[in-house]
């Protein structure tokens, strides 16, 4: 039963669910470091189907396209990361809120 | 079954016990002093050892070293932030405390 | 000017700000807004010449490093992307000249604003590149850019407010880029090519392709703060400073609109319900009302602009029910050159008005110290220009003629008549009716004579100036809709049907 | 684009053109000002009866220019738009002048001739245009052209009526803008000169045409003042007087009524209007409002106010007229267009000079200011005269050829609507006139404004007294070949002939 | 596919989750950063058992290195409570953005009811997700492209070929994106400078024994993948994250380096790999080729030029990124850091 399934299913399956467990991440967690943490397990799940995607068929080397753009999709997505990270750090200096709702 | 290849599991049944105990030493131990202690010494170990027991199916020399140098990486790598964590451990800790340990 | 000169315009559309940018920030601080108006009339000269050339001769492709379609990326321009241009170029000039004497304000100055004029450079190339880029994931990490560099700019004043504003827009911008990333990579598994072109070739009719589809989709709304989407825009326009949120208003939204619409004809056209665009229809109608009517009850004038932002892209989403309509060919309806005219300037025109609105406040804000509605009161006298400008920008949000809005207005009420989709006709009308509400709230206090004259801090007479040429520019779009028609005519993607696929069941 | 056609746009831009340059001008460059407010209403007038001599020797004059996918800004003169210009412009004439002298010294000149301008632009326009579009836009722009003279004086008051003004012309253009392109989408661009269109569509659309009238109507009836629609202008009196007697008295009403004439006449056509049986019910809402109107004035003891109720009954006589079918019906309504215009700013000119000079405003302190007054006063009579109807003046006439077109047609209770109507003038009329004569007045008069002979300055007294003039000569010689009677006869004729 | 892949391939898998739901559902913040480098390291895990060794490479370097460095450091900042004496306590009516919508929230309904509506959500798109992607026609990917026009890339490792000449238009946006966030982060930090490390306690000997001896090291293997770039996986975003690994590593032995560069030289590093990108772009341009279209004859040189542009600017931009969000924050009050002495502002 277990030999059909491709690795590559495995691996896209879990991409799937990755992605909602980031974007509920992202909505239900209230701190602004989580929500940071939830936007990169996102991009994560998306870069991890994209790759999934393509290694279903091997011909002599995998599909370089798909991998060129998860390692663009990882450098972009750090940045931005890092640049909410600041931003949190920030906010929490100043005013000490470390959450979007009023009660800090 | 090649001479070589039953070496190489031997020595990785080895690495993989002491990476067994290593986290077990994790689990068991009271304080962070001796965890630190059960973890950097079996995992480094048991890296080795599996290192060693790989190098015989190795196709090329410069893998072999480069295998080696890895597990020099780790093993410094390792000592250096078991030490850390102990010396910020160890500055955290009140003065009593550290006295109990010692006796 | 031969046909690889000209397309390599294309290029150079994006090159020209970047080099601006990078030049900006090696330079000190002085000589920034300089060579920052510099570029932007460069880039604005190079936008007209390719919408110019586009006008002439037809689409433009520039493969870029000389790769072809499917493995390389591919900068396409034609009738729609080359409107979207000229409005950004435009108001990317006037906004730049307002920039330079905002700045030098020593209120302004505070945070990190000598970095505005990098950072605004390189939106401007993520804005041209939106509109040129034909590749599913170069459109992506130009989204990307745009967000980031939008959020940069939104927390330049380094006020609490901002940053938290600016936190929270960083956060939805990001999730909506995943979240169409995610649909680009379902895309891409099932298609292989990146190339819209080629996308539109390879994409068949199934449920997978659908929700793809709805990914993407779900991910620009984010981007274009449609109503249930829209709940980071106010607080980060509205915290901005004056030329920051003139740019987020009138430029930054309209990028992912133009991605929707390119998208929504050109490439999904096939598995585009016409359920779809009625749902699509339905959420702008409730971005209309919950807008303007957000905007009617708002104390602090920034925070009236930017809720009606969120109404005013409402109407722009009035278009999709208009074009995606089960018919045979173009004769047979008649009213799609109306819809796809009225809504494409509609997003023009408030373009247009909604930076000379936010200029003109940031003037009021400048003057009077703060953008309190009430602080506004008998403005007229001082500040003749900038309530005009207002007031042009005003008459073109609601659509009362001669100006650009109403333009827009009346081709998309003609088209929901024509087209027998009468229920959009009342939205429309509630819409500007609301609109004409805040507006007037606004103008009455300025016109309202007040007793003692409030002393004001003398404001740079460009600001006024620039303020003023873009809500007559408002106005002036409204006379001559004839040559602007004749652009988006060029390769219009409304010319083929958009026939979703008749049987809804599958 | 030869002289012909460049022709209407001049006119339309020569009271553009000095608005904006008075903008521009500083507040105190009052001679400049008043320099270019002459030469514009001269200029505007000279053209208008060049045109009007070349429209009787038959050359046509016609301005096209193509803002969008099928929008085209139609500028077209012809009989019945000449006759609303030729009235826009004398008057405009006259109020200015009235304005200059009644403005001396107070602030925001510059603001208030500047818009002031831009409104009988937005006037003309509505003349001149030549389709529904051109119209619908004129129309807004007047809405836009008059918000800022009825909120010039800045009071809470000034405010609270510019509101109401505001929802109730942004409302009615809301609603015309729907009927506007539901025309469209019916009849393409809704040309002036070809009225045939809507009764091709009339056997199948029959339903829809019904509706889209009374929206149209709605639309237009708010800048009439039909019943239900009339609520602003008795609060926008609040405006400075010359501003409410030409505004009030001519542009923006005259604008409502000069749109149920072209949507009758020119987008109908008189014959379908009838067909579908719209008529009736117009005259029926023309009649309400006529007797409503003065019923309400009758209560007023604000003079303005009262005037204001005369005017929103006064105006439904046009509305009335149109939905008469026959010649001398429709010469009444077009003639009584310009006639109302003229005696009704003559009564606000009065009203405006008692208010400048005594600061008087209630009917009931009016008590013998004839002997103050005379020559106010006698102009006043003249014009109340014939808002009553009594032979002399020119409001006899016009409500003469309504009974008469009336009579025609059969309809005899409309017959009895003109005497009850004209019994109700006179009822608030004459006790006025019988005060400011035969009374007593109670007390001193306090004086605010003086001059050297006159009761008050010339500025002021002379437009009252050419405008009474004036009303009383249309009276007089409404049989010449010149007269606005002639006009409106030559337009009727010509309407039924097509 | 062996059993014994499948079992790992499920076990990797299941691992993610439950790392990615710990990360998320942690209490304590710090529980959460470990989880999440523990995630990204088992991110990698899964992208080699996928053949992707570059992504293996960039996710652990970059997603798990420097985020996860970045992190942790971050919780020093969140576990210190900013000090009330600045005048910036939540409630200033400026501070608080009155926009009538957000600041009369709707009461926090129970967040058990939340909980479940939005899990139950999440499961329902988590179901139409999988079964989507499930169904997913197999496209057969541009590997046959690629693979045709690898000869005349100029270099041999197709992933470099795509990521450098195919797509070089994205490569260059993306280092653009870094340098962009570097100016982002300046706007968020209030643009003070870079100063010594706020790290309380003093490095031990032996840890600033280790970094001197392993700096050279590190340099050598960052070189090393950078040349490899072209044959095998490497390149320049791995290159250059290790050198800012060691630029990270020197900063927490004590050794600042940043205040002591002056600010020219990092205006220059952080713009050096992007402009590099931009004039070969130009010059092609003029030569009349596509923008960033590289001649194909010494195509491998310029590739290798341009990596190593890039390479060294991400690094000094990944290590700026530390610097200056691990630099004593000089910016007192809200944002008005123009009152500040601006001596070492590093975009003047």
């Amino acid at each position: 039963m277990i030999a059909e399934i491709e690795s590559h299913q495995i691996y896209a399956g879990t991409a799937g669910i990755l992605f909602c467990l980031g974007l509920a991440g992202l909505f239900m967690c209230g701190h602004f470091l989580k929500k940071i943490i939830a936007t990169k397990i996102l991009g994560t799940s998306v870069f991890l189907l994209l790759v999934s995607l393509a290694n279903r068929n091997q011909m002599e080397f995998a599909d370089p396209v798909p991998h060129a753009m998860v390692i663009t999709g990882i450098v972009v997505a750090v940045s931005a990361s890092a640049f909410a990270l600041a931003l949190a750090r920030r906010i929490w200096k100043e005013t000490g809120r470390s959450t979007f709702e009023d009660n800090p | 079954m090649s001479f070589v290849n039953a070496f190489t599991i031997i020595f990785c049944l080895a690495g993989a016990v002491f990476f067994l105990a290593g986290t077990v030493g994790l689990l068991r131990f009271p304080d962070i002093f001796s965890r630190l202690h059960a973890l950097t010494k079996a995992d480094n170990l048991g890296l080795g050892l599996i290192v060693i027991g790989l190098l015989f199916q190795v196709d090329s020399f410069s893998t072999g070293l480069k295998m080696l140098f890895i597990w020099s990486l780790a093993l410094a790598a390792g000592s250096n932030a078991c030490y850390a964590i102990g010396r910020y451990a160890f500055l955290r800790t009140p003065r009593e405390k550290t006295r109990e340990a010692s006796e | 000017m031969n046909a690889a000169a000209s397309s390599a315009l294309l290029a150079v559309l994006i090159a020209a700000p970047v080099t601006g940018a990078l030049i900006a920030f090696l330079l000190p601080v002085r000589l920034r807004a300089t060579a920052g108006i510099l570029t932007a009339a460069a880039t604005t000269a190079a936008t007209a010449a390719t919408a110019w050339r586009v006008a002439a001769d037809g689409a433009h492709r520039h493969a870029l490093g000389g790769w072809g379609a499917p493995l390389g990326i591919d900068l396409y321009a034609d009738g729609l992307s080359c409107v979207f241009l000229l409005m950004t170029g435009i108001v990317g000039l006037f906004v730049s000249v307002y920039a330079k004497p905002f700045f030098a304000q020593p209120e302004e100055n505070k945070g990190a604003t000598e970095l505005f004029w990098p950072l605004w450079l390189i939106l401007w190339a993520s804005l041209n590149g939106m509109f040129l880029s034909a590749d599913l994931f170069n459109l992506y990490v130009m989204l990307e850019v745009m967000g980031l560099s939008a959020v940069a700019l939104a927390v330049l004043s380094g006020r609490p407010p901002a940053l938290v504003a600016g936190l929270r827009y960083l956060l939805a911008a990001i999730a909506g880029s995943m979240a169409y990333l995610m649909g680009v990579a379902m895309i891409y598994g099932a298609v292989s090519a990146l190339d819209l072109q080629i996308v539109a070739a390879g994409i068949e009719q199934g449920r997978s392709f659908r929700v793809a589809f709805s990914l993407i989709l779900v991910g620009l709304l984010v981007k274009t703060a449609v109503f249930p989407l829209h709940f980071w825009l106010p607080g980060a326009h509205s915290t901005a400073q004056a030329p920051v949120s003139a740019i987020l208003s009138a430029l930054v939204v309209k990028a992912s609109f133009y991605l929707i619409l390119r998208l929504w004809v050109d490439v999904f056209d096939g598995s585009v319900t016409v359920a779809a665009g009625q749902a699509l229809g339905a959420l702008g109608a409730a971005a209309i009302i919950w807008g303007s009517y957000q905007a009617l009850r708002q104390r602090r004038l920034k925070l009236m602009v930017a809720h009606s932002t969120v109404g005013q892209i409402g109407y722009m989403f009035l278009l999709f029910p208009l074009i995606t309509v089960v018919y045979q060919d173009v004769a047979e309806a008649p009213w799609l050159a109306h819809a796809w005219t009225g809504g494409v300037y509609q997003a023009i025109a408030h373009g247009f008005a909604k930076a000379a609105m936010f200029l003109a406040v940031g003037v009021f804000a400048m003057a009077v110290g703060s953008d309190d509605r009430d602080s506004t009161v008998g403005l007229v006298g001082q500040l003749p220009m900038t309530t005009f400008a207002l007031a042009l920008a005003g008459v073109s949000l609601i659509g009362l003629p001669p100006s650009g809005g109403f333009v827009a207005k009346w081709m998309l009420l003609k088209a929901a008549f024509t087209s027998g989709q009468w229920w959009w006709a009342p939205v429309i009308l509630l819409g500007s009716f609301l609109t004409a509400g805040y507006v007037f709230m606004v103008l009455r206090q300025a016109f309202a004579p007040t007793s003692h004259k409030i002393k004001l801090k003398p404001v740079p007479r460009t600001m006024e100036v620039t303020a003023l040429v873009l809500g007559a520019a408002a106005i002036i779009i409204g006379f001559r809709a004839e040559e602007f028609l004749l652009l988006l005519d060029v390769e219009a993607a409304f010319q083929e049907p958009v026939e979703p696929h008749r049987a809804n069941d599958r | 684009m030869t002289l012909n056609e460049s022709l209407p746009l001049i006119i339309v831009a020569s009271s553009l053109v000095p608005g904006l340059i008075i903008f521009f001008l500083a507040e105190h460059q009052a001679t400049a000002r008043t320099i270019l407010n002459m030469f514009g209403a001269v200029l505007k007038m000279a053209l208008i009866l060049a045109v009007y001599y070349g429209i009787l020797r038959g050359n046509e004059y016609e301005f096209r220019y193509d803002i969008g996918v099928d929008l085209e800004f139609v500028l077209r003169v012809d009989l019945l738009s000449l006759l609303f210009a030729i009235l826009s412009s004398i008057l405009w004439l006259v109020t200015t002048v009235y304005a200059i002298g009644y403005l001396e010294g107070s602030p925001f000149r510059r603001r208030f001739f500047g818009f002031f301008s831009i409104c009988v632009t937005a006037s003309t326009g509505i003349a001149l245009s030549g389709n529904i579009v051109t119209f619908f836009i004129f129309y807004e722009f007047l809405t836009l052209a008059t918000y800022p003279l009825v909120v010039h004086r800045g009071t809470e008051k000034a405010l609270q009526a510019g509101r109401t003004y505001l929802w109730y012309t942004i409302g009615g253009g809301t609603v015309l803008f729907v009927g506007v392109v539901w025309l469209f989408v019916l009849g393409g661009s809704m040309e002036f000169d070809r009225t045939g269109v809507l009764a091709g569509l009339a056997e199948d659309h029959s339903r829809q045409l019904r509706i889209l009238f009374w929206v149209l109507i709605a639309g237009l009836g708010v800048k009439a003042a039909l019943v239900p629609l009339h609520g602003w202008l008795p609060i926008a009196m609040v405006a400075p007087a010359p501003v409410s007697a030409l505004l009030h008295a001519v542009a923006v009403v005259k604008a409502g009524a000069f749109g149920i004439v072209r949507l009758v006449y020119d987008v109908y056509g008189i014959e379908l209007a009838d067909a579908l049986g719209l008529l009736t019910p117009l005259a029926v809402i023309a009649t309400v409002t006529i007797i409503y109107g003065s019923m309400r004035a009758l209560a007023q003891d604000d003079l303005k106010r009262r005037l204001a109720y005369s005017t929103v009954s006064q105006l439904s006589y046009i509305a009335l007229g149109t939905a008469i079918v026959g010649v001398t019906a429709s010469t009444g309504a077009l003639a009584h267009l310009v006639h109302q215009g003229v005696m009704k700013i003559t009564l606000f000119f009065c009203a405006g000079n008692i208010a400048e000079t005594l600061g008087v405003h209630k009917v009931s302190e009016l008590n013998g200011v004839g002997r103050r007054m005379p020559v106010t006063m006698a102009a006043f009579t003249i014009a109340a005269f014939g808002m009553i109807g009594l032979p002399p003046v020119a409001g006899f006439v016009s409500k003469w050829y309504l009974g008469l077109g009336a009579l025609e047609v059969g309809s005899a209770w409309i017959v009895a609507v003109l005497l009850a109507s004209s019994a109700l003038n006179a009822s608030y009329f004459l006790p006025i006139v019988y005060a400011a004569w035969f009374r007593e007045p109670d007390g001193e008069w306090k004086t605010y404004r003086t001059a050297r002979y006159l009761e008050t300055p010339w500025m002021l007294l002379g437009p009252t007294v050419a405008t009474a003039v004036l009303s009383l000569a249309i009276g007089l010689f409404a049989v010449t070949q010149w007269s606005p009677l002639e006009m409106a006869r030559q337009i009727a004729e010509e309407l039924y002939s097509k | 596919m062996t059993l014994l892949d499948q079992v790992f391939d499920i076990v990797v898998c299941l691992l993610l989750l439950v790392l990615a739901w710990r990360t998320l559902s942690a209490t304590h913040l710090y529980q959460s950063a470990i989880f999440f480098i523990a995630f990204g390291l088992t991110m990698a895990l899964a992208w080699v058992r996928l053949a992707a060794p570059d992504v293996a490479l960039a996710e652990a370097a970059i997603g798990a290195g420097l985020l996860g460095v970045l992190l942790v450091d971050s919780l020093r900042v969140f576990a210190r409570p900013p000090e009330t004496g600045r005048d910036s306590e939540p409630n200033k009516p400026e501070s608080r953005d009155n926009d009538v919508t957000t600041s009369r929230r709707r009461p926090q309904f129970n967040s058990a009811v939340a909980s479940v509506t939005a899990g139950a959500g999440c499961l329902f798109l988590a179901y139409v997700l999988v079964a989507a992607i499930h169904d997913l026609p197999d496209g057969g990917g541009l590997t046959a492209q690629a693979a045709e026009n690898l000869s005349r890339s100029g270099v041999e490792h197709p992933v470099t070929a795509v990521l450098l000449n195919f797509r070089g238009f994205d490569t260059w946006l993306e280092v653009g994106v870094l340098f962009l966030a570097m100016l982002g982060i300046f706007c968020a930090g209030g643009l003070v400078g870079f100063s010594e490390t706020e790290n309380p306690d003093p490095p031990g000997p032996l840890l600033s024994w280790l970094i001197r001896g392993l700096a050279p090291v590190m340099i050598l293997t960052a070189a090393y993948l950078l040349w490899l770039g072209k044959l095998a996986p490497g390149g320049a975003f791995q290159a250059g994250i290790l050198l800012a690994a060691v630029g990270i590593l020197l900063r927490l032995a004590g050794i600042p380096l940043m205040d002591r560069v002056p600010r020219t030289v990092i205006k220059l590093g952080l713009t050096f790999g992007f402009g590099t990108f931009l004039v070969f772009g130009i010059i092609a341009l003029l030569a009349d080729k596509a923008f960033l279209e590289y001649p194909s004859e010494w195509a491998g040189e310029v590739i290798l030029l341009v990596e190593a542009a890039a390479a060294i600017s991400i690094g000094f931009t990944a290590f700026a990124f530390f610097a200056y969000l691990n630099s004593r924050d000089q910016s007192t009050g809200n944002g008005d850091t123009a009152g500040q002495p601006r001596e070492t502002n590093p975009s003047q």
